[in-house]
């Protein structure tokens, strides 16, 4: 199999492209890749369009390094915190730029990502009659049910596929083959219709191990373009049975983001002043070990035995 | 604290407790729902299931504090982890008895508005969105509300309809094709409302110890109608309190809203 | 949790009613419940619609033995001996009673119970455009893409749910929460959209064991309504880790199906002289035991550990 | 066996492992075609993936003798082990170059019949069904049949489109909304077809040893054309040959179609 390791930076520069539309993380509030973001910002992306039901602070940064043109998503701010400072005043007051916003709840973007991914014409859903979502994305069509006889609307929702997907996993083989669990979000539908998967593996393992369970695999190893090993890649946000929240960073974030100026102070101080994923590391340092899970609750073995 | 020897937190988290029956499937997400939840699993309600968007299933409240569903201690023994189109998708399957949102402004007809406030052509506030709200409020068997008493955020009609309610009353949520379902209740730091009557309008169903009737009409911006028969809130029991403290020891959620 | 154990007779007896849709197998040629099988046949149901992509010979002998009316499904034969003589014997000549058929392909059929499971109004698909499975199955719509300027053919698909889906898995809790592991083929459509649930485990485990790996939980557990511990349960199909195929006996059914009287003479021997499964494994005896999978090649463990 | 150290089975299995192209991914089912991939594998196309509609993708063929796809042989090692909706997803999603399937009849223009022979009308045989043929036929970028060459299974029309070809020739399947696909191969114990020209008619692209023309045409059910420069299908290789004794040792899937 294809060796595909590469180191983050490279990967970002090579396969993330200005103008592209990114999942930067697909399981809501965990599963975060913030070493992704803050190298996007380093890297001075420009115009992306940031697609995520859910993506905690990493997207309220973005917005606020003027790296996004434009939101596919279903909620944006911090989660500890409330609002996203930076995405209100994108918003609101268009600085640094004004933002394209698509409105979408939860389940109609899992549904357009699952559209995209599975080459659905589009997707009927229920769930958003009488939103105003059908209001202020236009994207969406209504139609009535043509297998009832009573009238029944439906909402059509059309598929979504994005340019890159940076998707971390607990573990993964260097050729992209690669364990995930706990909670998934919209990781499967996310990367099966995305041109091009950047893995960002918290462990690198030998592909014996992804092997000896593919029910744990998540998406097609082989669509993946390349796997970053990045210990805590995903820090300040949670990764099952690897790291917990760091609910203090985040709060933190929250408060200097308020004004534009304590927002470039953070960002100069976590993102700019930082070369890379290994300095913010040593930067945290043992606040990032207090928050590696340390305890072993192991998953009961399932056998895979032929004869 | 109300001199009671209870918080306002935690006669709201038990007021949402109650509101969960033994048995049932409930969305209950963050913060005071899920305290609710767990105080509910742990006193009338020991069968009820708890569904998170990021795609988790819990029969026990997570064993440690959470705060996002994301987390660790959620994950750990949870009754499913799968993908978010699975758990949403059991509740526009009609699977779901109810689900929990809060909000940023409410109008008399249960219509919730998390989204733009002054709408989405006139925005004056970016709020962070729907997230699963919109399809919780349009898909829930019933829906449950908390949210803190504020005249601004009570308001006659929302200027953005991130979640329905009843939309305009009457049948108008019938009409735009959600069956069944619509707020059922809204627990607030003064009081509960509940629809009532054949327009489904908010109506004051109890008031918490310690306040007034004219304190909850004057924060609320519609000409809130009291249901015949409104009493007080019945106070927490015993029970409820002990669950309560065992589920949030640190008293993390119980301070915040 | 409440304890929904029961045995094999008692669950089907108590939860599949005359005139049910059933899915009885979901894994396509592997974990079919052929227990089941037998023991609808024995309790004599009627009427029963059939559902299922492919659920090997198990279908054919249920034609046989007068249980179906309705076959709502992609392939319906004998994997290893090719057509199934007593589907033939219905379809063509009605015997013993004449069956409703409602062609499917795979896809779509997954498709259906996708949206039975989540509440999809219908699915629109691509993958049968052009089949004439649009023209012996008018439960199919045609239109066109509303989202593309260009005339696109499309294609609706009803949403499909089960009365009942018994359904194989490799352990289970006494409350029904259970893992499957390799190949799911349509278990989960099936069985979020079933009114009624019976897990067939092929072994009973306690709860701490499920819950040590909820990923691997392939549906709610509370949606279940029994569970029946039935060892070798869907023998003579295959289950990782656990029980390789009967290609022999299903040669064998083959060749004495080919006319009824076989098929009466077979169903006697296999079926209606077995009292139970436990007495059906003891007459497999040596020849199951060769079946048994011995062997030990165990998942890797994953961490669940929060702190 | 044909004479020259190989049968007529051998040889098509590897007439068929040179229709899977290296690093493509391709639905291979079972019997013929899942010993095609592995021979592909082990020489041309090391970075091939197969697929198998149960659910599970694998990059090493199954290290034992597999009847069904389900088979834990198939289980053990795979690439992915997941739902049928995801695997033939990927097919439908346009990430699938190339799928296998058989059949009970074929027309000249590669229209597939395994539902009713006669129609479903006027049904004189009850065939198994699609199964996932349609879909593979349907969506796969190229599509890649195998079947005896009888002359009562390749007619001038099936009497029922079970899985299309190119329809009625011409750009048909493109106004049925099939965007590209279609057969590039039929391959048959005497022969191999290939679409040729405007019309996509299968015309006879090469011949197996020891067989002619004639023979080819005369249990053909219309009226087969050769594509110029039609050949003798090329011999295969003793990499070939050693790759295919290595997956199937005993000779199970090489004795059978």
């Amino acid at each position: 199999m294809m060796d595909k390791l590469s180191n983050l930076p490279s990967a970002i520069a090579d396969i993330v492209r200005n103008e592209d539309s990114v999942v930067l993380g697909a399981c809501l509030e965990g599963n975060i890749p913030f070493c992704a973001t803050y190298e996007l910002i380093r890297q001075g992306k420009r115009n992306l369009t940031m697609i995520a039901p859910i993506s905690d602070a990493s997207t309220d940064m973005l917005i606020g390094a003027g790296c996004v043109a434009g939101l596919t998503g279903a909620w944006v701010g911090n989660v500890s915190g409330g609002l996203g400072h930076n995405y209100r005043r994108a918003a609101e007051k268009s600085m640094p730029h004004p933002i394209r916003i698509h409105d979408y709840s939860n389940f109609t973007l899992a549904a357009a990502l699952m559209a995209g991914a599975y080459g659905i014409p589009y997707m009927p859903v229920r769930s958003i009659l009488g939103s105003d979502i059908l209001a202020s994305n236009p994207e969406f069509k209504q139609t009535t049910n043509p297998f009832t006889a009573e009238h029944e609307p439906v909402v059509l929702v059309p598929p979504l596929k994005a340019d890159v997907a940076i998707l971390p996993v607990q573990r993964s083989d260097r050729a992209g083959n690669c364990h995930l669990w706990g909670s998934s979000g919209v990781t499967t539908e996310a990367a099966i219709g995305a041109a091009r998967i950047i893995v960002v593996a918290d462990e690198i393992v030998e592909a014996e191990i992804i092997a000896s369970d593919p029910s744990r695999v998540p998406f097609p190893g082989w669509q993946v373009s390349a796997v970053c090993q990045v210990p805590a890649g995903c820090h300040p946000s949670p990764m099952a049975g690897r790291w917990r929240r760091d609910n203090a960073f985040l709060n933190d974030y929250h408060l200097r983001s308020r004004e534009v100026e304590g927002f470039q102070a953070w960002l100069k101080e976590w993102v700019f002043d930082v070369p890379d994923h290994a300095a913010y590391r040593a930067k945290l340092g043992e606040r990032l070990d207090a928050l590696q899970i340390k305890g072993w609750a192991p998953s009961a073995p399932v056998n895979y035995a032929s004869e | 604290m109300s001199g009671e020897g209870y918080s306002t937190q935690e006669l709201m988290i038990i007021a949402a407790a109650r509101e969960i029956h033994d048995g049932e499937v409930v969305f209950v997400g963050m913060r005071l729902p899920i305290m609710a939840f767990g105080v509910a699993r742990l006193t009338h309600a020991p069968n009820a299931v708890g569904l998170f968007e990021c795609g988790l299933a819990r029969y026990e409240p997570a064993a440690d504090m959470l705060y996002t569903m994301t987390d660790p201690p959620n994950q750990k023994g949870a009754a499913w982890a799968t993908s978010l189109f699975q758990v949403m998708g059991l509740l526009q399957g009609g699977h779901v008895d109810a689900g929990f949102i809060g909000g940023a402004e409410i109008d008399r007809f249960g219509n919730i508005n998390t989204s733009y406030i002054g709408g989405h052509t006139r925005m004056k506030v970016k709020l962070p969105g729907s997230g699963g709200a919109a399809d919780i409020a349009g898909m829930a068997k019933r829906l449950l509300v908390i949210m803190n008493h504020d005249p601004h955020r009570f308001v006659q009609r929302v200027s953005y309809v991130t979640s329905p309610g009843y939309l305009d009353g009457g049948d108008s949520r019938h009409q735009a094709g959600l069956d069944g379902g619509g707020p059922t209740a809204v627990i607030t730091d003064l009081a509960i409302l509940r629809p009532h009557g054949r327009d489904h309008e908010l109506h004051l169903a109890s008031i918490h110890g310690g306040h007034t009737v004219n304190e909850v009409l004057a924060r609320t911006g519609w000409d809130l109608k009291i249901i015949p028969g409104a009493a007080q809130t019945p106070l927490p029991t015993a029970a409820e309190l002990a669950a309560l403290h065992r589920i949030d020891r640190d008293g993390f959620w119980r301070n915040k809203i």
